[in-house]
C-alpha cells in the first residue's frame, strides 16, 4: 500500500518534469511562431499578447 | 538461510496471463531448478521473487517474512544474471564488494568475507583485474562470488551457464554443485537445459505456459513424468507415446499388458533405454527407419503402428536401417496418460 | 596480393583529399595569415589581438559561457535521458519533442530567445501582468550584464541540449538494464545506481558530449550575437568584427587560431581525464 | 533573380530588403533590363578584386559610397567614364561633386549617384522638456544633455538614442559631427585638449541615453517604438518613422561644438566596372538613374536626396519633405562646419572606425582616463595614418603625406 503510494506521487512528480521540459522546448518556438504573423509592429507591441494585434503575412512575402 | 514460499502468484501482461495461480515452496537449504522452454515463464517468476517484476496478484515469502512489496535490496536475496552482470568499470575485488559496500559493512568484513568468496570460486588470483580481462567462466565466477559474498538467506540464479560453451559448462555446474552444497544457500535456479536441471538440482519444477507441471526429484521427473508434456520435454531422447486402447479393467499389446482402472483410449509412455529388443516374432513389431551411432548407445528411430518410436540399443547390436524388430515393455517402467489432458492416469 | 594491400587506402582517399582540401589547406593558410605581420614582426597580430581592448573580455566571458553552460546542460540532458529511461507510454513523441531545437540554426535559436526577454518581449509582458514591473524593462545591455548572460546561457542551453541528450540516450540504450538490477538487489539506492553504475558506464558517451559540446561551446557567437549584440563580446564574435568590420583579416586568423588551440587543449584535457583505465579496456 | 543576359548592378546602398525591392519596382522601372545585387561593404570589395584578378566580368554597373569607390580604383576595377560625364552635362550636378567623382585623377572615375547626411530626429513630445533658452534648431552638446536629464527625470527613462549596435553607425557620429564640432579636425587634434573636453560633454551626453544604445543598429524603430525620443542617424534609417507618423516628428540639426555646427555629407556614386559586360546598358542605367525625374523618386521612396539640380516638388510625401527640411537645417546653418567621409584609407577603414569606437567605449562605457586613452588611441591612429598614408581630408588642413597627429 504504502508502496504503491509513493509509486504515483513519484510518476506524478515524473510526469510533471517531462510536461516542464516539454513546453520549456516548445514555448519559445510557438511563441515566435505567431509573432512571425504580426509583421513589424508586433515586435515592439507593449504589453504583448498572445495573438498578435494585427494580424499579417507581410513577413512571409520576404520568401517570395 | 530461508524457504521461499510462493503463493498464487499470478502476472499478467496486457491481456496475456504470463503465470497463472502459480504456487511453489522451497525448502530452506534446497536446490531447486525451475526448467522449461522459452517464454512459459520461469524467468518472470524469478524476477518476481526478486521484486525486479510487479506481479499482479499473490505473496512471496521469504522465510517467515512477506516480501511481496520490498523493494529488492530489502528481500535477503543475491542473484546471478545470464550475461553476468559484472561492472565492468569495476575491479573483480570490488565488484565482489559491492553488495557488501551498500551494506556499509566495516573494511575488515568485507575484505574477509570478499576473499572467503573468491576463494570458494578460485578467482584470489584475479581480484585486482578488471572483468575486461577475464574470460566468460571467470566472469561467471565473480557474478557467483558477488553474490555468496553478501551471504544471501537465498540465491537466485537466471540461466547462468547459458553463455559458456558446452565444456566450460559442464566444469562449472559440477563446481556450482559442490560450491552451493558448502554455502547451503537455497537456491532457485533456472534453467532450459534439462541436463543442467537434473545434474545441480535437489527438484525439479517443470514449467509450461504459466503454470508448474510437475515438481519432484530429477529421477521421478525422468522416469515418472507427470504429462506427456513433461515427458516430452526431458529427457533426450523424449518419452515415446503409443495410443492403446483398455478394455475391461486390463490395458494390453503384443506382448504386453497391465491391469488399469480405466475404460477407453489412453497414451502409454515409456523411454527409450527401458524397453527390450527381442525378435520380431514376439512382442510390438518395430520397423527401424534411422540407425544413429552415438558412441555410448545406438539411436534408433522407427514406427510402431503410425507412430515415431525412439529406442536406445546396446552400442554393438548389429541393426541396420530396413530391419523389423521386436520391442518388449515393462510394466513397471511405463506411464499412462489420458489422451484428452495428457496428465497421468 | 597487392590489390587489396592498397585497397583501404584506396578507399579512404576520397575522403582524405577532401579533407586535406576543403579542411587543412584551409587551416594552414589561416595560421599562415595569423602571422603575416606585414610592419608588425612575426606576432604582430597576436600582440594586436591581446592589446585590443576587448580581448580579455572575451575571453572572460567565453570561459564563463562555457563554464556555465557545459555543466548544466550535461546535468540537464543527463536527467532527460534518465527520464525518458523510464518512461513506458509515450517515449518516442516526447524524445522527438525534446529533440527539436536540433533543428533550429543558433542565429534563429538567438532570435527566438531576444523575442522573450527583450524590452518588450514575452517575459517582461509576464512580469508586467504579474505586476513585477511597470513597464519594459531592459535586460540585455550593456548596463545588466548579469541579465544579459544568464539570457545568452539561457538560449545556449535551450538550443544546444538536444545534442548531449540524443549521445546520452544512446549510450544509455548501449547498457543492459541487468546491471542496473543488479546494482537494485545487491542494495545499491537510486542515487548509488546512478553514480555507481550508470554515469560510469555511461563514461564512453559522457566524454564524446563533452568533447563535442565544448568546443562548440568555445565557438559560440550566433545566438550571443542575436540577443546581446556587441554587448557581450566572446572569442568568435571578435574574429568575426576583426575580419568584417575592422577588415584585417590577419588579427581575424589570429582570433582563430587562438580558438583552434583553446578547443584542442579541452579535448586534450577531457581525454585524459576520462581516460578509461588501461585494463579495463577489452 | 539574376538572369545571365541582365546588366547586373551591384550596390553597397539601399541593402534592406524593402528598400531593394523599391529600386527594383520603382526606380528602375524605365531603365534597361537590370538586375539590382546588393551587397555589404566588404564583401563588395572583396568581390570586385575578384572579378579584376580572375578577368571574369558579370558586374557592368557599380554603386557605393564615395570612400567605398576609392580602393576600387589603385586595383583597376573601375573604368573612366569622361564620355557619360560628357553627356549628363545638362543635368546641373555641381562641378564640386563632379570633382570628387574623378577620385584625384584627371578622368571622371563615378558619377554622383545621391546623397545624405545625418541628422537628429526629435519626437514633438520630447519639446516641453527642452531647457530653458535653447533652440531645437540650434542646440549644443551641453543643452542635449540637459535636455535628456529632464527627460529622464519627466519619463523616468533616458531617452536620448544612438546607433551604437554592430551595424549602427555611431562611429560617423563620433567622426563627423562630434569631434569636428569641438577640435574642427578629425584627425589631427585627436588628443587635443578640446577633445578631452568634448568627452566629457559626451559622457554627459550618454548619461542620458537609453542603456539599448549599444544595440540600436537603425534608429527608426525605436523611435517608432516611442523607446527613444531624440535620435541621431542616417536619414535613410529614420526614414520609415516618419513616414509612419510625420506629425510626430521635427528633423533638426545635430548639436554644435565650440567649434561649430559639424554634419558629414554622405555622397554616393555610379561608377562603371572595368570589363563590364555591358557597358553600354550601364551608361544608359546611369543617365537614368540621374534623372531628375529618377532623383525625385529615389527622394521619396528611400530618402537619399538628389545631386542634380531638381526642385524637390510640394506633393512630395510629409515624411520625405520631413527630411528635406532636415537636410537643408543642416547644411545651411550659419555655424555649419563640413567634415568629409575619410578618404584614401583604403581597407584600413573598418579600423579607423574602430580607433573612435574603442575610445569612447573606454572613455565612455568603462569609465577609463579620457588623458590616458586618447593619447594610447592617437598611438593606434597614427600607426593607421602611417600604413596608409593618407593626407588630410576636410576639415583637418591639408597634409603634405600622411595626416599627422598631433
Amino acid at each position: 500500500m504504502t508502496q504503491r503510494a509513493t509509486g504515483s506521487f513519484k510518476g506524478w512528480l515524473y510526469g510533471s518534469g517531462v510536461m516542464l521540459l516539454c513546453v520549456w522546448v516548445l514555448l519559445p518556438i510557438g511563441l515566435i511562431g505567431l509573432g512571425a504573423f504580426g509583421g513589424r509592429p508586433a515586435v515592439y507591441q507593449w504589453p504583448k499578447t498572445l495573438m498578435p494585434a494585427s494580424l499579417s503575412l507581410d513577413q512571409l512575402a520576404v520568401f517570395f | 538461510m530461508a524457504a521461499i514460499t510462493i503463493e498464487g502468484v499470478s502476472k499478467r501482461f496486457g491481456a496475456a496471463m504470463a503465470l497463472e495461480q502459480l504456487d511453489l515452496n522451497v525448502a530452506d537449504g534446497e536446490f531447486v531448478a525451475l526448467l522449461g522452454p522459452s517464454g512459459c515463464g520461469k524467468t518472470t517468476l524469478l524476477r518476481i521473487i526478486a521484486g525486479l517484476e510487479t506481479r499482479s496478484s499473490g505473496r512471496v515469502l521469504i522465510g517467515d517474512r512477506d516480501v511481496s512489496d520490498l523493494p529488492p535490496a530489502e528481500r535477503g536475496l543475491a542473484m546471478v544474471f545470464q550475461n553476468y552482470a559484472v561492472f565492468p568499470h569495476l575491479t573483480v575485488f570490488e565488484n565482489v564488494a559491492f553488495g557488501l559496500r551498500m551494506q556499509k559493512r566495516d573494511e575488515a568484513t568485507i575484505r574477509r568475507q570478499v576473499n572467503r568468496a573468491a576463494d570458494l570460486l578460485q578467482i584470489g588470483p584475479y581480484l585486482d583485474r578488471y572483468p575486461a580481462k577475464l574470460s566468460g567462466g571467470q566472469r561467471q565466477r565473480v557474478a557467483v562470488a558477488r553474490a555468496l559474498a553478501v551471504e544471501p538467506a537465498v540465491l537466485l540464479m537466471d540461466e547462468p551457464l547459458s553463455n559458456l560453451d558446452a565444456l566450460l559448462r559442464l566444469e562449472m555446474r559440477a563446481e556450482l554443485k559442490s560450491v552451493l552444497k558448502e554455502a547451503g544457500t537455497t537456491t532457485l535456479y533456472v534453467t532450459h537445459d534439462q541436463t543442467e536441471a537434473m545434474g545441480l538440482a535437489d527438484r525439479i519444477a517443470v514449467m509450461h505456459k504459466g503454470v508448474i507441471e510437475q515438481i519432484d526429484t530429477p529421477t521421478r521427473i525422468y522416469s515418472k513424468p507427470s504429462s506427456t508434456f513433461v515427458g516430452g520435454f526431458v529427457g533426450s531422447p523424449p518419452m515415446n507415446f503409443l495410443k492403446l486402447e483398455a478394455k475391461n479393467g486390463v490395458l494390453a499389446c503384443e506382448g504386453f499388458s497391465m491391469p488399469l482402472a480405466h475404460d477407453g483410449p489412453v497414451l502409454l509412455g515409456f523411454r527409450g533405454e527401458d524397453v527390450r529388443l527381442v525378435d520380431a516374432s514376439q512382442g510390438l513389431a518395430f520397423a527401424v527407419r534411422v540407425v544413429e551411432p552415438m558412441g555410448s548407445h545406438l539411436l534408433l528411430t522407427g514406427q510402431v503402428g503410425g507412430e515415431r518410436i525412439r529406442v536406445v540399443a546396446a552400442p554393438q547390436a548389429e541393426i541396420a536401417s530396413g530391419m523389423t524388430l521386436g520391442l518388449q515393455l515393462d510394466a513397471a517402467r511405463v506411464v499412462v496418460m489420458d489422451t484428452q489432458t495428457g496428465k497421468a492416469l | 596480393m597487392p590489390t587489396s594491400r592498397w585497397l583501404p587506402y584506396l578507399l579512404i582517399a576520397p575522403a582524405s583529399v577532401f579533407l586535406a582540401v576543403f579542411f587543412a589547406v584551409p587551416l594552414v593558410q589561416t595560421i599562415v595569415l595569423s602571422f603575416d605581420g606585414g610592419t608588425a614582426g612575426f606576432f604582430g597580430n597576436y600582440q594586436r589581438m591581446l592589446g585590443d581592448l576587448n580581448f580579455n573580455v572575451s575571453l572572460r566571458n567565453t570561459f564563463m559561457l562555457v563554464l556555465t553552460v557545459v555543466p548544466l546542460q550535461m546535468m540537464l540532458a543527463i536527467g532527460m535521458g534518465l527520464m525518458l529511461q523510464k518512461m513506458q507510454r509515450g517515449r518516442d513523441v516526447v524524445l522527438w519533442i525534446w529533440t527539436i531545437p536540433l533543428g533550429v540554426s543558433d542565429l534563429a535559436a538567438g532570435l527566438v530567445w531576444l523575442a522573450i526577454l527583450q524590452n518588450t518581449g514575452y517575459l517582461n509582458t509576464f512580469l508586467f501582468h504579474l505586476g513585477v514591473i511597470d513597464g519594459p524593462t531592459a535586460w540585455l545591455n550593456s548596463e545588466t550584464p548579469v541579465t544579459l548572460f544568464i539570457a545568452v546561457a539561457v538560449a545556449e542551453i535551450w538550443r544546444s541540449t538536444a545534442v548531449v541528450l540524443v549521445i546520452i540516450v544512446a549510450g544509455l540504450q548501449l547498457i543492459p538494464k541487468e546491471f542496473g538490477e543488479a546494482a537494485e538487489i545487491f542494495g545499491a539506492s537510486p542515487w548509488q545506481k546512478l553514480t555507481r553504475v550508470t554515469l560510469p558506464m555511461l563514461k564512453p558517451s559522457l566524454q564524446s558530449a563533452l568533447i563535442l559540446r565544448t568546443v562548440l561551446a568555445f565557438e559560440v557567437f550566433a545566438a550571443v550575437y542575436a540577443i546581446g549584440g556587441r554587448n557581450i563580446p566572446v572569442l568568435v564574435g571578435e574574429a568575426y568584427v576583426w575580419q568584417r568590420d575592422n577588415q584585417n583579416y590577419s588579427v581575424a586568423a589570429a582570433y582563430a587560431v587562438l580558438i583552434m588551440v583553446i578547443s584542442l587543449a579541452a579535448t586534450a584535457v577531457y581525454l585524459r581525464l576520462l581516460r578509461e583505465k588501461p585494463e579495463a579496456r577489452a | 533573380m539574376a538572369k545571365a543576359q541582365d546588366l547586373i548592378f551591384l550596390s553597397t546602398q539601399l541593402r534592406p530588403i524593402d528598400e531593394a525591392q523599391k529600386v527594383r519596382d520603382v526606380i528602375l522601372k524605365g531603365a534597361p533590363k537590370t538586375s539590382y545585387v546588393v551587397d555589404e561593404p566588404s564583401p563588395f570589395t572583396v568581390r570586385m578584386k575578384a572579378e579584376v584578378e580572375a578577368n571574369k566580368h558579370t558586374i557592368s554597373l557599380v554603386g557605393a559610397l564615395h570612400g567605398e569607390l576609392q580602393p576600387l580604383l589603385p586595383m583597376g576595377a573601375l573604368e573612366p567614364i569622361d564620355d557619360v560625364a560628357a553627356s549628363l552635362k545638362d543635368r546641373g550636378i555641381p562641378a564640386g561633386l563632379m570633382d570628387l567623382g574623378k577620385l584625384g585623377t584627371g578622368k571622371q572615375m563615378y558619377i554622383p549617384w545621391m546623397q545624405a547626411t545625418y541628422v537628429m530626429v526629435v519626437n514633438k513630445k520630447a519639446l516641453p522638456f527642452l531647457p530653458a533658452g535653447a533652440d531645437v534648431n540650434a542646440l549644443t552638446y551641453q543643452q542635449l544633455a540637459e535636455w535628456g536629464k529632464t527627460m529622464n527625470e519627466k519619463t523616468g527613462q533616458r531617452r536620448l538614442g544612438f546607433p551604437a549596435g554592430p551595424k549602427g553607425l555611431f562611429a560617423r557620429f563620433l567622426q563627423g559631427n562630434l569631434y569636428p564640432s569641438y577640435t574642427a579636425s578629425m584627425v589631427t587634434e585627436f588628443r587635443s585638449a578640446e577633445a578631452e573636453t568634448m568627452w566629457n560633454d559626451f559622457k554627459a551626453v550618454w548619461a542620458q541615453s537609453n542603456p539599448n544604445s549599444t544595440s540600436y543598429d537603425f534608429m527608426q524603430e525605436p523611435l517608432m517604438a516611442g523607446e527613444v525620443l531624440v535620435a541621431w542617424d542616417h536619414i535613410a534609417r529614420v526614414k520609415d518613422a516618419l513616414q509612419q507618423a510625420p506629425n510626430d516628428y521635427l528633423v533638426v540639426a545635430p548639436p554644435a561644438g565650440p567649434k561649430g555646427r559639424s554634419y558629414m555629407p554622405v555622397i554616393a556614386g555610379l561608377a562603371i566596372a572595368k570589363g563590364a559586360p555591358d557597358r553600354k546598358g550601364a551608361a544608359e542605367l546611369i543617365m537614368h538613374l540621374t534623372k531628375p525625374e529618377t532623383q525625385l523618386i529615389t527622394a521619396s521612396e528611400v530618402g537619399f536626396f538628389p545631386v542634380v539640380n531638381a526642385t524637390l516638388p510640394a506633393n512630395l510625401s510629409p515624411g520625405v519633405k520631413l527630411l528635406a527640411e532636415g537636410v537643408a537645417k543642416t547644411q545651411t546653418a550659419k555655424d555649419a562646419v563640413v567634415a568629409l567621409l575619410p578618404v584614401g584609407l583604403g581597407d584600413k577603414g573598418g579600423e579607423f572606425n574602430k580607433v573612435y569606437v574603442d575610445t569612447f567605449q573606454r572613455i565612455v562605457l568603462r569609465n577609463e582616463p579620457v588623458r590616458a586613452t586618447l593619447d594610447a588611441q592617437a598611438d593606434v591612429m597614427r600607426s593607421i595614418m602611417a600604413a596608409t598614408k593618407a593626407p588630410c581630408w576636410a576639415p583637418d588642413k591639408a597634409s603634405e603625406g600622411a595626416c599627422p597627429v598631433k
